[in-house]
């Protein structure tokens, strides 16, 4: 289930291609066509869930009205069916759907009538390139996801590598709005946002290092692939996430990845660039309709990456709890649905507690903020990282028998 | 103008493109440098040689013979390893190098903006003409 | 006709790859000559993005993400910080003065010819290497094994300039009278 | 080894300084002066026990005989060990050859003392007891050890046994060529070497040392530099254990020299009396007259044969090395024996053993009495196969003077340890007799014997001199009944001295006359030395006996001393009791004459006197067992020769020693017997007649003779002429060196000092106008050119690029212009141009 090599049917001459321009290829030709169609939803979702759960947490109503029942009713075609929610059979299952699920759908739609501001005095043109940038770098990051077994637009054998190195390129693009909004609260909001972002890189890079080195490859699939067993069980369940592996030892570096990724997409408790005590609404300040809705789709965005990440990276990616023979015999579209769903629901436990953590934690100041990155996170990162070296090689020690060189051990 | 012929199992371009791109580069790169007052200009110079640079060792690592050493010297791999595998190919030599400028590229880059700011701080500008302070 | 020129037109590969060369020499060249330091950075980034894909074309994987993570993520972020520290936020526009441009051209000219004439009048000994194999494996073998040693320098350079950065742009405490 | 007040009864109406911590004033002598009696307390309790009526306590002294019965006891299971040669501990036999197969035995036996006298000196004070018991365990560790090894010899009982262990100390000029082993030019080994001779010695050294630091612990108890004492007596022993110990003349150098040091700290132990000062001083100088001579031997033989070691300079002997120098080979020996006339204090230079009285006795006992003085001794006997029969001649006359002339002196000395000190100068000249005689193994065997009574004379005359306060023999008299263990011990000690028959003392020096006379038989120059020896023996009964009556029989003649006199502590009691003993006993069971053979050396066959000359079996027999005793030596130069090592560790081989001249000896052995126990019976008589009955009165016979008396008691002036002949014309010498040094050799210094001036002025102007110009001529020139060439340097960076890269492209474009011009800037035909493949 690749898309390269579905890509490659439909094309033929792309056999002759270097892996890599069909990498690209994919990438900035499917980002908008097929990504959109699949992240737009899911950051919609992401603002749904992060809506309900503020108006909860602020003993208010969130989105409730515009639903489904809604969508039918307000075309006249439709509407008859909406009134069948009156109706005792489905009156009970109407007022089950929850209200409220397609006001992001709503919204965009507003967003996209929204007139289009610009400042006189900005950079028109680092104004306007600024959201694609930070788009394209957000969205980018998703070719590379295992979303089931197997299952990746494109298997990268450099997959968390490109991850990282696309995210990077997140950080121009915020200082290309900071700037050409001429507004000195969006500069400072993208100054900060950019140092903060460059600063976690760190910790979060060494974090994903330390999965990377005990999988022994990039490949995101691959290190799915090496968590089906652990522990000496071949097929361990989720017992062989690297998250339970070792001791239970790999649960700091999952903690520094979250801290960290969490500061990354500029969360709730490190939203500095944006907070608007200080800064009205930082980097995005003058940004208004479709081009702020861009913002926050790649806000949204990378909400779920930081989740599909630590899912990859440290709890198994597709990989269901239970051990995988459970439900090996069943046809391969449901176990490709399982692994989606097991993908799925664990990044968005992520989600949900990132939006917890937004609506139960205070800001951070600045220099907090610093101090937690290179003092706290980044010395526990690396010391767990040599940590874990140490234990890999002792493994790997007691694996190999001793009469076998070591080095012979390189190229297995 | 003899050029080299693309194979088969070659890149799409033969070596002369890149080598060329990788000139092209340069001398922009030294033009930069010689017609910029703004230091942080002449350090966007100062990237572009670098990234010319690396072209053309990424280029040469692709294309042209590697040498038949293998591996630090006197030290002797056990029998039937093969060094390949242990010290890494032999034609990687230029990725590892173009690995190794990048890497300094990032920290020339880190020391070059602290001494930018120094300049600023000091001058209030960052017109390099305007730093003589080892003029003779 | 292709074939002399060393790429064959008739591939599609070759015209993303001219596009790609296209677009870092067109952004370096804006580097170069633009008026305004912002869209010079700003090209910057371009520029290694079209090196970044050119790595891609000779089948350097790992140099490419590395390119993005460290170019892009890193200097560039440095650059624009640099920019931005060193001026005020009226101007906007910033103006990019050039001193003597016709002597820079000269030179910078003349240089391009003669790197020109050496890679072309060269007869490289090119060698078929067979089908592209990932990188990432043998660099990191190269790194621990034949370059352990210059990678460890370069790590303590790398942690001696973070440390000499971070003392040269700290400010300067002020004396007491 | 406690010993606590109950050695002495709590004193009656003792007064303020019992519990004092503080001692008393001290005398000249050290002793306490401003008491009414000695200090016997425990030290640990520092107090003054004892009392003006203090007598032999038979309770404390039962104590300390028991614990002196466990100490023999003790003493004899290591010695039976060693004789047994294994030990089963616990079912691990350990096999006690490895005493002798390994160098460690032997070298902890040498260390122990070492880092004793090291915890001495710098913690020695805070340790309790004033550390006194570390310096006594170390040697008495170190007793034990040689007792075992003493068993051990008894054990292998072979006269020719020997090991060496040794290293390569210094090795120079090593050449390597390549496929051929390195080759060292110039190399000094350094090692041990066990023998029965060194066995012996080590016994004699160790038991001494032991008894004597024990004595120690009683004499020198007020002694507020007690602990130093103890250091110095440790520094003693080693030094006297790495003489005995070592296997090259180059250490034995070094420890000889050590030992003088040693001796020099002894001797003026109390340094605050000028006596004593003037003493260490006397005897420091005197012995490095001889040691100047035993350096020039030493020289002399590593010149020619070019080893140090003992069988490397004996070897070299008998293969020739001097063959066309046999003057020089007397020569050399009588340099040798110089080390040893100083030593042991031989004619010339015994001056200084008589003043080193005024150390403490006990340093009298180890150092003048046993040890040091037969350093000497030792040296002869090691190095006896390089003595020609003319050096050895020399010996025996030096040896035969010093004899007769200190028992002459000792005749009308009055100090009690003089006495003793002319008696040992006189046993040491009987042994130096015997060696230059050839009886090499009874002048040796007199060295064993002679350190037990001897040092039990003069433990017994420090147990009196602590008991009366005076060493003034006039002012004693009638003291057995006071002290009747030293008085039994002394007693016991006389005897063997006087060489009444069935003591030690006899054997021995029966042994010496009769190879003497044996010898003189065939070698007419020993006939007066014969002379001397049975005269000197006769004076020798004389006046030991002397002493004996003046000290211990007869009345009192201060009756105040004689009030305050009492038994000593057992701590100094049982050292004497041991020693009495091994008067009597030291030469039983015949296994000495056994063990000690001749020298295992062909030179000392080839050069041996004449009395040997017929006996041509023995030369051929001492050739064969020297080439047996060079190979033994290069076996245990490789340790890895399991064939010698498995030979060796039997026990069962016994090789003892038959002299082959045994029957020609016997006549002389037998008349020398009965002159030497007529002249000694007469000597006793006539002592007894002279003090103990009064018949003859000394003092009319010293009126008779006035001009001998005064000689005699003058010392026949040797000190005098010293002066008077050598150190009044050195100091002349040395004044008119120092006029010389004034006046000449001044006046050249500063004459060349005012040129050198002269010379330094024109120098300076050249130095001004010429080199400073050129110097400066050239900076002037670099700074043009710099402030010319500095115009390039403008300080802008890019400046600096554009030169550059202008540069590079001449560099690039010149060189290709260069190399190609023809394809450059001539136009190539057009075929050239190939179409593409």
């Amino acid at each position: 289930m690749q898309l390269i090599q579905f890509a490659h049917g439909l094309l033929p001459f792309l056999a002759k291609w270097p892996d890599w321009v069909v990498y690209l290829a994919v990438v900035f030709l499917f980002a908008f066509a097929i990504l959109n169609t699949l992240v737009a939803p899911l950051t919609g979702i992401s603002t749904y869930i992060e809506r309900r759960l503020a108006g909860r947490a602020q003993y208010r109503w969130g989105p409730n009205r515009v639903g489904i029942r809604s969508l039918l009713a307000a075309m006249p075609i439709t509407r008859p069916i909406s009134k069948l929610a009156d109706v005792q059979p489905f009156k009970f299952i109407g007022s089950k759907i929850p209200g409220g699920l397609l006001q992001f759908a709503a919204d965009g739609l507003k967003l996209f009538t929204k007139e289009d501001i610009i400042p006189a005095q900005a950079d028109k043109m680092l104004f306007r390139l600024s959201p694609y940038v930070v788009m394209a770098g957000s969205f980018a990051a998703f070719a590379v996801f295992p979303v089931s077994f197997w299952c990746s637009a494109i298997n990268l054998n450099i997959g968390i590598f490109y991850v990282l190195g696309m995210s990077s390129v997140v950080v121009p693009g915020i200082l290309m709005a900071g700037w050409g909004s001429a507004n000195k609260w969006a500069l400072f909001g993208g100054m900060r946002s950019a140092s903060q972002i460059v600063s976690y890189e760190i910790p979060v890079a060494i974090a994903l290092m330390t999965v990377v080195m005990l999988a022994g490859t990039m490949n995101m699939n691959e290190i799915v692939a090496t968590q089906r067993s652990g522990y000496g069980i071949e097929k361990a369940g989720f017992l062989g996430w690297y998250l339970f592996r070792y001791g239970g030892l790999m649960i700091v570096p999952f903690v520094i990845y979250f801290i960290g990724g969490c500061a990354e997409v500029n969360r709730t408790p490190f939203d500095l660039p944006e907070g608007e005590s200080e800064l009205v609404s930082g980097y995005h300040t003058e940004y208004s309709g479709f081009r702020w809705s861009f913002f926050f789709m790649a806000e949204y965005s990378n909400m779920f990456a930081v989740g599909a990440i630590a899912t990859t990276m440290f709890l198994g990616g597709p990989l269901p709890p239970y051990p995988v023979q459970f439900t090996e015999s069943l046809p391969m579209l449901i176990r490709f649905g399982e692994g989606f769903f097991w993908f799925f629901a664990k990044s968005y436990f992520f989600v949900l507690v990132m939006i917890h953590m937004r609506w139960t934690l205070p800001r951070y100041r600045i220099d907090q903020l610093m101090q937690l990155c290179w003092k706290v996170l980044m010395p526990i990162a690396l010391v767990w990282f040599v940590l874990m070296c140490g234990i890999k090689m002792a493994r790997m020690e007691m694996a190999a028998p001793a009469e076998a060189p070591v080095v012979a051990e390189v190229h297995k | 103008m003899p050029l080299a012929v693309a194979a088969n199992n070659m890149p799409v371009a033969s070596l002369e493109w890149f080598l060329l791109v990788g000139a092209f580069l340069f001398a922009c790169g030294i033009f930069t440098i010689l017609t910029r007052k703004n230091a942080v200009s002449v350090l966007m110079g100062v990237e572009l040689v670098l990234n010319a640079a690396n072209v053309n060792l990424v280029a040469f690592s692709r294309f042209v013979k590697a040498p038949a050493t293998l591996g630090p010297a006197g030290i002797e791999l056990p029998k039937g390893v093969d060094p390949h595998l242990v010290y890494g190919a032999p034609w990687i030599g230029g990725n590892v190098f173009a690995a190794f400028v990048i890497i300094l590229a990032a920290a020339e880059a880190a020391v070059a903006l602290g001494i930018i700011l120094g300049i600023y701080r000091n001058l209030g500008d960052v017109d390099v003409d305007q730093v003589t302070g080892m003029k003779g | 006709m292709m074939a002399a020129l060393g790429i064959s037109l008739r591939d599609p590969a070759a015209w993303v790859f001219l596009a790609f060369a296209a677009m870092t020499v067109a952004s370096a060249l804006l580097v170069a000559v633009s008026r305004n330091i912002i869209y010079s950075a700003y090209s910057l980034l371009l520029t290694f993005f079209g090196v970044a894909g050119l790595y891609a074309f000779l089948d350097a994987d790992f140099l490419a993400a590395a390119q993005l993570l460290v170019y892009v993520g890193g200097i560039l972020v440095l650059i624009l910080f640099g920019v931005m520290l060193t001026h005020k936020i009226r101007d906007i526009n910033l103006s990019n003065e050039t001193t003597n441009p016709i002597v820079g051209a000269v030179i910078a000219g003349l240089l391009f010819l003669v790197l020109a004439y050496v890679s072309m009048r060269t007869d490289w000994q090119v060698v078929d290497r067979g089908p592209a194999t990932p990188t990432t494996q043998e660099i990191g073998r190269a790194f621990v094994g034949k370059y352990l040693l210059p990678f460890e320098a370069s790590s303590i350079l790398l942690l001696g300039a973070l440390i000499g950065a971070a003392y040269l742009s700290r400010h300067e405490r002020k004396k007491e009278a | 080894m406690a010993h606590g007040h109950d050695d002495h009864g709590h004193g009656s109406g003792h007064d303020a300084g019992h519990g004092s911590a503080a001692p008393g004033g001290h005398d000249d002598h050290g002793h306490g002066g401003g008491h009414d009696d000695h200090a016997h307390g425990a030290a640990a309790a520092g107090g003054h026990g004892g009392g003006h009526e203090t007598h032999f306590q038979p309770a404390g002294m039962s104590r300390g005989l028991a614990v002196l019965v466990l100490a023999l006891g003790v003493a004899g299971g290591f010695f039976s060990l060693g004789v047994t040669g294994h030990f089963d501990f616990g079912g691990r036999v350990i096999d006690l050859n490895d005493l002798f197969d390994t160098p460690w035995p032997a070298l902890t036996v040498l260390c122990l003392p070492l880092v004793a006298a090291f915890v001495q000196i710098f913690v020695g004070r805070k340790l309790p007891r004033r550390g006194d018991w570390v310096s006594t365990g170390a040697v008495m560790v170190g007793l034990a050890i040689s007792l075992m090894m003493f068993g051990r010899m008894i054990g292998i009982y072979d006269w020719q046994f020997q090991r060496i262990h040794e290293i390569e100390w210094i090795g120079l000029f090593t050449r390597s060529a390549p496929g051929q082993p390195d080759v060292t030019s110039f190399r000094i080994p350094m090692g041990i070497l066990i023998d029965n001779i060194t066995v012996i010695m080590l016994v004699v050294v160790t038991l001494i040392s032991t008894l004597v630091h024990i004595f120690s612990m009683g004499y020198m108890v007020d002694e507020p530099r007690y602990s130093r004492f103890y250091a110095f007596l440790s520094i003693f022993t080693f030094s006297m254990l790495g003489l005995i110990l070592c296997h090259n003349v180059f250490a034995l150098y070094m420890f000889w020299e050590l030992v003088g040091l040693s001796s020099y700290l002894l001797i003026g132990f109390w340094f605050e009396k000028k006596s004593a000062a003037d003493a260490q001083k006397k005897a420091f100088l005197a012995n490095r007259v001889g040691d100047i001579g035993m350096f020039l031997g030493i020289v002399t033989f590593f010149y020619f044969t070019g080893q140090i070691t003992y069988a490397g300079i004996f070897k070299g002997v008998a293969e020739g090395a001097f063959s066309n120098h046999m003057g020089l080979l007397t020569i050399a020996g009588c340099l040798l024996f110089c080390g040893a006339i100083g030593k042991s204090a031989q004619f010339p230079l015994h001056v200084w053993l008589p003043d080193a009285m005024e150390g403490p006795t006990p340093v009298s006992a180890l150092i003048h009495a046993a040890t040091m003085v037969a350093a000497g001794v030792y040296l002869v006997t090691r190095m006896f196969p390089v003595f020609t029969p003319d050096a050895l001649i020399v010996v025996a006359w030096f040896g035969g003077i010093t004899a007769i002339f200190a028992a002459t002196i000792a005749l009308c000395a009055n100090d009690i340890k003089k006495v003793l000190a002319y008696s040992t100068v006189s046993q040491l000249g009987y042994m130096i007799m015997g060696l230059g005689a050839s009886a090499y193994t009874n002048g040796f065997f007199h060295l064993w014997t002679h350190a037990f009574f001897k040092a039990c004379l003069f433990l017994g005359s420090g147990s009196v001199i602590h008991a009366v306060h005076t060493q003034d023999m006039r002012e004693m008299g009638g003291l057995w009944k006071k002290m009747p263990i030293t008085f039994g011990a002394m007693l016991l000690s006389t005897f063997a001295i006087a060489g009444v028959p069935g003591t030690s003392g006899f054997t021995s020096k029966d042994g010496i006359l009769g190879d003497l006379l044996f010898a003189a038989h065939h070698h007419a120059a020993l006939w007066p030395i014969v002379v001397f020896a049975f005269v000197g023996a006769g004076l020798t009964a004389f006046y030991m006996f002397r002493l004996i009556f003046m000290t211990f029989t007869g009345k009192p003649k201060v009756q105040e001393k004689f009030d305050h006199a009492h038994e000593s502590p057992w701590v100094m009691a049982a050292p004497l009791v041991i020693l009495g003993a091994l008067a009597i006993l030291s030469d039983k069971g015949g296994w000495f004459q056994e063990l000690v053979g001749p020298p295992p050396s062909a030179a000392s066959a080839a050069i041996r006197m004449d009395l040997i000359a017929h006996g041509q079996p023995v030369v051929e027999e001492a050739k064969e067992s020297a080439h047996e005793g060079g190979e033994h030596e290069s076996a245990e130069a490789h340790p890895s020769n399991e064939a010698a090592s498995a030979e060796t560790s039997t026990s069962a081989r016994r090789h003892p020693y038959e002299d082959p001249l045994e029957h020609e000896k016997h006549p002389a052995h037998t008349t020398a017997m009965i002159i030497s126990i007529f002249v000694a019976g007469s000597g006793i008589f006539l002592s007894w007649l002279t003090y103990q009955k009064k018949v003859i009165s000394a003092p009319k016979i010293a009126a008779a003779l006035p001009g001998v008396h005064n000689l005699l008691l003058n010392k026949y002036y040797v000190d005098e002429f010293i002066t008077y002949f050598l150190v009044q014309p050195f100091l002349a010498l040395a004044y008119g060196c120092a006029r010389f040094d004034l006046k000449v050799i001044d006046f050249t210094v500063n004459a060349w000092g005012y040129f050198t001036v002269l010379c330094s002025r024109v120098a300076g102007l050249f130095d001004q106008k010429v080199v400073d110009g050129t110097v400066n001529g050239t900076a002037d020139v670099v700074q043009s050119a710099g402030t010319a060439l500095s115009r390039f340097q403008t300080g802008r960076i890019k400046t600096y690029l554009a030169w550059s890269v202008a540069g590079a492209l001449l560099l690039v474009g010149g060189f290709h212009l260069v190399t190609n011009w023809k394809h450059v800037f001539v136009r190539r035909p057009a075929a050239v141009v190939e179409p593409a493949k």
